[in-house]
């Protein structure tokens, strides 16, 4: 019998994780009996075992039980990030690049001007006037990803209105809006549903990273990254409260990354 | 410096001065699972032109890189051998493999707009060849690059040592590439396509010139080409592949005068050249009404701040309506901008367009949106300008949408009696343009200009992708469809074959500046200027006639 | 035929170059315009102040009238319009003005921490550069399909990397477990390895991604097969065509991620406790340090636009086809 | 003696400081000194003497002058800017060590004064420090701060969670943990808010908390439990961990007693309102958070709901001010004097229980005379023995109130390498560089 090549494996990994997220996001009681929130102290910072699989935290909650709820709060959060972005991104690109001209100009400047400005110092100053939080985090990270999509979009919807294709359906009396409808956008969803997939693992990092800066989710929310946070300071004494949430960080990433290179590159043609 | 000067093959071995300089036995080439050349073996005579010739997905090309040594990723070698010169190619280490590409074996690519690295200059890329194979110092390179460019009939090969590819010309390009492959005097020279993205009349100064280095070093070419025009004027010995089969191989002039194949002599009777001019079909009365005049027309690209170039200077012809007016011109010539003016899309800047009495050139708005509705343009890219995304139904129906013609039932009436019209089947309803060939695709995009009932049809090299035997059925189906639907083309072309074939009158046109005008058979056989009778006489297939002047382009 | 162009270039050329520069010039002015404007706005929409954080803490007992008179003093009792009027005029004259939280002054911040962060940029900018070249040659020249897929797929495992998790792993083992390298009170440049390492991975991520993809793009045209033709081996023709075609536009990503790495030094001085304009940022964000905030923002928005500046003027030195560009039709009628 | 500038420690600079710090000095933005009450002037009898003039009684005064905000600094420090003096090289002070170098929030550098010659009475004979100098490095990391001192990058590190303590002594390290003397670490309620206005609530919320539970899963012997408001080092304590015992049972009474109802949902509820309650974690508290999640996980157990909030400073700080938003909040102070209470306590200082007419303008009507009344007889008692006594009736009248929930004693615990000696501090934990000397063996 002969080995499939790693990107099938990998390939088929990742579609494999990313459907048992889907289901610890549906249930996430499905997966463990153990609650993420409340604890008991007598068993803290127990070591993994056959009991707690991933080992305890210090108030004696059960590691595993925290990620699986955590993917129930992490993974949504990207998803508004994404959306958020993706939304005004691609609304904004589309009309730069459609519009052309001096609309094309303003805008391109606006991206211009949220690109030079840090995304982390971004985000956090809007987690600061959004409140704290999973979903304010999200929209603020959502918001750091507005000008990478709406460049993208950009460029595309231009490279797209040049084809000759477009040009033909405005010779057979297509109006404006009628060709950005129906040939534009069409022609720019698959490499834009690639990018959202390739975003969605940025925007897990970038949740992640807000919430091990402290601006995430208040305690004792099991969210990935603040539970990595805290796990930090026990590094040396329990190092599966810091090793177990950063692979599932680790892997989710690199499960939709994967992902997104398929959607983007059907036919593997990058080999 | 003469140019036996440079040839030094101090480690060549003596090569057996009898025999084929390439051959090639029993060659299975195969992608994954599916085969693509079927044990083809054929040979290439010493010191002779050798053509292969067939259509798209005959094998030719694949042919051609299993004999470089090159073949595309997962393509796989299943069975044959290669020999040169008595050396066996095939199965050897890559690196081998290195010291004989270039050294012994030349190679001329097809298109020469690409094969030039953007960012190394021409000096550069001629003198790879001698940094790779020979141990010669700068200065002893630059000599030779600059002896190598002089002979391929560069001017001012000084100046060409240090310019970049895009400052050159497509012809030009391709003489530094052919001075490339010929650079270490190779025993066999691969050329793939070398003439097909070029004008006519430099294609005819680039075969010459490598009949010219054929002539004077003795070196072998293998011309892979789907013309069979070139390969009649050019070869000595034709092999005709098809889906990756040999149909018939044998010497060109036999071949010629007596296919044997079916398929050889079909691809010949669709040969435009060799085929006879239709009669003019009822040609309307004279004194029917223009369908298009165009008058004076003048139009400038700026170049820089405060430059302008014209890109079309005083082009004035008029249209019958009923008939076929072509306008020829090479690349550059601004022929293609004449087009856009006629659908609309860009704005001249001096002169008229009157379609049908209405002048389309200064209409705007929804004025110029319901002219459309009586022009309509078709591409030369069946496959670009038909959106990826839609199906056939949807790409012919949107047109009637657009203009709200009809209902629901009624537009999917039309489409379906369209589809027949332009004699494709209904199965394709529901086909994307990737799954559909480039003649069907053409047919299509035909359609979808019909669809709405325009009276004129502007025609953008609409046959110039696609291969011969698909070239003359589209001619067929744009006859009937004139002759039926009572339509005004205006052809645009730089294959003077082709338009023969269809034309009533024609514009040549040089530099935007309109060369010549008439009706197609004064033009053709008694052409009054000197660019018009260069043009005809750059024809492939019309045997090696003089030739023309060794002019660079 | 009518493209070949003159040897030497008009003088036009050279006054249509300088209005380029200009163009962009006045283009990467705005930018920072922009960029201080909107920073102002969102910072003036927090929810109080950095005096009120600083002073309204229990410890001091100041009396609101106290507070006011403080707030005041530092010019931020003012309304927000004079305030930004203010502020911008400061900041052209090259003042940051006044860190309300450290009580010094913006500058001298500035002065302590910029060195720290640019080290580690460069370091880290440097490391990463390897990696990226080390992945494309990997991927394109070994002789085994299955290292060459293992190389592509290095990127995306780098992406996916937490950079907070990875740093703190990495000080554990290689400082304390193994003691290689000490993490506090070393020599400036010293102290840069283990963050350099920490941060160069996710940096060399996108940019691996961006040389890979232009790589094989370049590697599928015609020329790269053409030098093929001629005898030159695969690693001739990656080092000698394939790189110098792919570099272009990887330069551009390359600027974008330097820039970033300027200013996104956050998470890894937070985890090495190095004192950068990443660690300071955070201080200002939580303390609502608005003149420090202005001054970070307004730094890598300049380094940002400096760098895009630079990288567009370079293009053309690059990439001859973008020295004298002939101009396409652009008259296409908008509808 | 004389100012590392060279200019003398005189009356004269004496009486300058305190009125500064007595009185403080608008047009340098120097505030008033939390720890000098009633404060009038001073005035200088001779270059050695100096008389201070009170507006009332105050008794913590002597004490006051020894805490580090009182300390005696150059003349010429006083004449800058209070916002400058951001930089510890601006101070200019006559101890043993100088600021060579700061670099705010990073690292501070002592050297050690060469000519110093005017030892404390505890140490009389020595003069220069045994140190040449000091480099503070600041660590934020907990686990780069404990694993630099066990690379031996680092001699003594300050701020050891708990949860280090045994590898810091398993590698053969000390640990050093000196209280704070202070009040004790604290959950203090805010009476203003309708929800703990009952004192039935505050006293059924004390005794559901498991205080022993808290100490055993998160902290470390040098964390004794409360036994008072105040520390049981300090002076004044007065023992009533009898009033502190976990009793939920007792809670849940109370809780029904007045009206808070087990709903279906496991919280309690009367009146179509939740007892809900809101509190802010206190970063500078070792492992706070934690502490207040399983204080959050206790109370949920009589049917209480605390929520732990986060938020930005600034968010923090109004949420702080105002009752309805945060019900509880956590405290401590650490010093060394009965004035202690009235810093924690009054409404004009610190206003941890936000009386009206103190700090925050959101309070519409708690306040407590009596309490205030104790707090500034305690604050002018210049009779020790009578001040003592007050201060214990005062620390059970909070507790009798349940005002208060005390939790721990809070130590400063540090840890130093194996040839670090003389390690001292002084009396609310801060470490003393004087008396430190290594053993490089």
């Amino acid at each position: 019998m002969k080995i499939p090549p790693l990107s099938q494996i990998s390939l088929a990994a990742s579609w494999l994780l990313l459907g048992l997220l889907l289901a610890m996001v549906a249930d996430p009681a499905l997966f463990t009996r153990y609650s993420a929130t409340a604890g008991a102290a007598v068993e803290h910072l127990r070591a993994p075992s056959g009991a707690h699989w991933f080992g305890t935290d210090q108030l004696g909650r059960d590691v595993f039980a925290r990620i699986i709820y955590g993917a129930n709060r992490t993974l949504p959060a990207a998803l508004i990030a994404v959306a958020t972005g993706l939304l005004a991104g691609a609304g904004i690109g589309a009309l730069a690049g459609a519009a052309g001209g001096r609309v094309d100009a303003v805008l391109t400047g606006l991206m211009d001007v949220l690109m030079s400005i840090p995304e982390l110092l971004m985000s956090l100053t809007i987690v600061i006037l959004l409140g704290f939080g999973t979903i304010h985090a999200a929209i603020a990270v959502g918001i750091g990803q507005i000008a990478g999509f709406a460049r993208i979009v950009r460029g595309d919807v231009t490279r797209i209105s040049a084809m000759t294709f477009v040009e033909a359906a405005r010779g057979g009396g297509a109006t404006f809006a009628g060709v950005l409808w129906r040939h534009v956008l069409p022609n720019c969803m698959t490499s834009l549903i690639g990018l959202s997939v390739l975003r969605y693992s940025t925007a897990i990092l970038s949740i992640a990273t807000l919430g091990f800066l402290g601006y995430g989710a208040p305690p004792p929310a099991p969210e990935w990254g603040l539970m990595i946070s805290e796990g930090r300071d026990y590094l040396a004494t329990a190092w599966w409260m810091t090793t177990f949430p950063g692979l599932a960080v680790l892997l989710v990433a690199l499960a939709t990354t994967r992902i997104s290179r398929t959607i983007v590159d059907p036919a593997g043609k990058r080999r | 410096m003469s140019p036996s000067n440079f040839r030094l093959r101090p480690d060549a071995p003596a090569a057996p001065a009898m025999g084929p300089v390439l051959d090639v036995k029993d060659l299975r080439i195969s992608y994954s699972a599916r085969t693509v050349v079927h044990g083809v073996s054929f040979q290439a005579a010493r010191g002779e032109t050798t053509a292969v010739i067939g259509e798209s997905g005959s094998g030719k090309s694949t042919i051609a890189r299993a004999i470089i040594g090159l073949l595309p990723q997962g393509a796989h070698l299943e069975s044959g051998t290669i020999t040169l010169a008595g050396d066996t190619l095939t199965r050897r280490p890559s690196h081998e493999f290195d010291g004989i590409r270039g050294r012994r074996i030349g190679f001329v690519p097809q298109d020469p707009s690409n094969s030039l690295d953007p960012v190394a200059t021409i000096g550069a890329h001629v003198g790879e060849m001698f940094r790779l194979h020979t141990t010669l110092s700068r200065a002893e390179t630059r000599e030779r690059v600059l002896a190598l460019l002089d002979r391929v009939g560069l001017s001012d090969p000084v100046l060409r040592f240090s310019q970049y590819p895009h400052e050159l010309s497509g012809g030009m390009r391709q003489r530094v590439l052919i001075a490339g492959a010929i650079a270490l005097n190779p025993d066999l020279i691969v050329a793939d396509e070398p003439t097909s993205a070029l004008d006519v009349t430099v294609q005819r100064q680039i075969l010459d010139l490598l009949d010219g280095l054929r002539a004077e070093h003795g070196t072998s070419i293998l011309l892979i080409t789907h013309d069979l025009a070139i390969a009649k004027d050019r070869a000595r010995d034709t092999i005709v592949l098809r889906s990756g089969r040999i149909e018939e191989q044998d010497d060109t002039a036999k071949i010629f005068a007596a296919p044997r194949a079916d398929y050889t002599k079909r691809l010949i009777a669709d040969l435009p050249v060799f085929a006879p001019r239709p009669p003019p079909a009822d040609i309307p009365a004279a004194d029917a009404a223009d369908a298009v005049v165009v008058s004076n027309l003048r139009v400038a690209y700026p170049t820089g701040r405060h430059q302008t170039r014209l890109a079309v200077d005083s082009v004035s012809f008029r249209v019958r309506a009923g008939t076929t007016h072509a306008i020829v011109g090479e690349s550059g010539s601004g022929k293609t901008t004449i087009l856009r003016c006629l659908t609309g899309l860009i704005m001249p800047d001096a002169g008229t367009i009157l379609i049908e009495g209405e002048d389309i050139a200064h209409a705007r708005g929804p004025a110029r949106r319901a002219m459309l509705r009586h022009i309509q343009l078709v591409y030369q890219n069946p496959w670009a300008s038909l959106d990826p995304r839609q199906s056939v139904r949807q790409i012919i129906e949107e047109p009637l949408r657009n203009f709200a013609i009809d209902s629901p039932a009624g537009r999917r009436a039309r489409v379906e009696a369209m589809l027949d019209r332009v004699h494709l089947p209904r199965t394709l309803l529901d086909r994307r343009p990737a799954e559909m060939s480039g003649g069907q695709c053409q047919r299509v995009a035909l359609a979808r200009a019909l669809v709405i009932e325009p009276r004129i049809l502007v025609l953008d090299e609409v046959v110039s992708a696609l291969d011969v035997t698909v070239q003359a059925r589209v001619l067929d189906l744009l006859a009937e469809l004139r002759r039926d639907l009572g339509l005004t083309y205006i052809f645009v072309s730089h294959d003077l074959a082709v338009v023969r074939q269809i034309a009533d009158t024609l514009s040549v046109i040089r530099h935007g500046r309109q060369v010549e005008r008439g009706p197609a058979d004064t033009l053709f056989d008694a052409p009054a200027e000197p660019y018009t009778k260069l043009l005809l006489a750059a024809i492939p297939g019309q045997g090696n006639a003089a030739p023309v002047q060794l002019q660079e382009t | 035929m009518t493209r070949s162009a003159p040897a030497t270039r008009p003088p036009a050329a050279y006054a249509e170059t300088a209005a380029r520069i200009a163009v962009r010039a006045g283009h990467a002015l705005l930018v920072l315009w922009g960029a201080f404007t909107l920073t102002f706005v969102l910072l003036q929409l927090m929810p109080g102040d950095a005096v009120m954080i600083r002073f309204m803490d229990p410890e001091l007992g100041l009396t609101p009238a106290q507070i006011a008179a403080i707030r005041l003093s530092y010019g931020t009792g003012a309304s927000p319009f004079v305030q930004y009027v203010h502020t911008l005029g400061q900041m052209l004259h090259g003042n940051f003005g006044y860190s309300v939280q450290l009580g010094v002054p913006v500058s001298s911040l500035l002065a302590t921490t910029l060195p720290v962060t640019l080290r580690l940029a460069v370091c880290g900018f440097v490391a990463a550069m390897t990696w990226t070249f080390a992945v494309a040659v990997a991927a394109t020249l070994l002789p085994w399909a299955w290292a060459r897929g293992l190389a592509r797929a290095l990127p995306g495992l780098w992406g996916a990397v937490p950079l907070y998790w990875s740093g703190i792993l990495v000080i554990q083992v290689v400082s304390f477990r193994l003691h290689l390298i000490p993490v506090i009170g070393v020599g400036p440049w010293e102290g840069m390895i283990l963050p350099a390492l920490a941060v160069s991975l996710p940096v060399a991520a996108p940019l691996a991604q961006i040389l890979l993809q232009h790589v094989d793009e370049t590697a599928n045209l015609p020329f790269a097969t053409v030098a093929r033709t001629k005898g030159a081996s695969p690693a001739s023709v990656f080092w000698r065509h394939i790189i110098p075609n792919a570099m272009l536009p990887f330069l551009t990503m390359g600027g974008l991620v330097f820039g970033e790495l300027l200013a996104g030094a956050v998470v890894t001085e937070t985890v090495f406790g190095l004192d950068g304009v990443g660690q300071l940022t955070r201080q200002a964000v939580a303390g609502q340090d608005v003149a420090v905030l202005q001054a970070v923002v307004m730094i890598s928005a300049t380094s940002f636009v400096t760098i895009n500046f630079i990288i567009d003027l370079l293009y053309p030195v690059l990439n001859p086809t973008l020295r004298h560009r002939a101009r396409r039709p652009t008259r296409s009628r908008a509808s | 003696m004389t100012f590392s500038d060279g200019s003398r420690l005189d009356a004269q600079a004496v009486a300058l400081n305190y009125e500064t710090y007595g009185k403080g000095n608008k047009a340098l933005h120097f505030p008033v000194s939390e720890v000098i009450n009633n404060f009038d002037h001073a005035e200088v009898l001779d270059p050695l003497t100096v008389r201070f003039h009170f507006t009332r009684p105050s008794p913590g005064f002597l004490q006051g002058t020894s805490v580090i905000g009182s300390g005696i600094v150059s003349p010429a420090t006083l004449s800058h800017p209070f916002d400058e003096l951001g930089v510890g090289t601006q101070i200019i002070g006559s101890g043993p060590f100088v600021i060579a170098r700061d670099i705010p929030g990073k690292e501070v550098d002592l050297v050690a004064r060469r000519d110093y010659a005017w030892p404390p009475a505890s140490r009389a004979g020595q003069t220069r420090a045994w140190l040449d100098g000091v480099k503070i490095l600041v660590t934020p990391e907990d686990s780069i701060r404990v694993g630099a001192l066990l690379a031996g990058q680092a001699a003594l590190i300050r701020q050891v969670e708990a949860y280090d303590e045994e590898q810091v002594t398993l590698a053969g390290y000390r640990l050093y943990a000196p209280s704070t003397r202070g009040v004790n670490t604290e959950i203090a309620f805010r009476p203003d808010n309708p929800l703990v206005a009952d004192i039935r609530v505050r006293e059924a919320l004390l005794h559901a908390t498991d205080r022993r539970e808290i100490a055993d899963t998160l902290y470390s012997p040098n964390y004794p439990l409360a036994r008072s408001v105040l520390s049981a080092q300090a002076a004044g304590f007065r023992d009533l961990s009898d009033r502190l015992s976990f009793d939920p049972q007792r809670a849940g009474q109370l809780l029904d007693e007045s009206g808070w109802r087990v709903g279906p949902d496991g919280l309690r509820h009367k009146d179509g309102t939740t007892l809900t309650l809101g509190i802010h974690v206190s970063q500078p508290h070792p492992q706070n958070k934690t502490m207040l999640e399983l204080i959050a996980q206790q109370w949920r157990k009589v049917g209480v709901q605390l929520n732990v909030m986060s938020g930005s400073a600034a968010g923090i700080i109004l949420d702080n001010l105002d009752p309805l938003r945060t019900p509880v909040t956590v405290s401590e102070v650490g010093r060394a004097d009965p004035d202690v209470m009235k810093s924690e306590f009054f409404p004009a200082n610190r206003d941890t229980l936000l009386q009206k007419g103190g700090q925050s303008a959101k309070v519409r009507n708690f306040h407590d005379d009596t309490l205030d009344a104790l707090l500034l007889e305690i604050a002018s008692d210049t009779d020790p023995r009578d001040r003592l006594g007050r201060l214990g009736d005062l620390q059970e009248y909070i507790v009798k109130n349940a005002y208060t929930i005390p939790i721990f004693e809070e130590p400063q615990v540090y840890a130093g390498a194996p040839g670090v000696h003389g390690v001292s501090f002084e009396a609310v934990g801060r470490p003393s560089f004087y008396g430190i000397w290594l053993d490089r063996r």
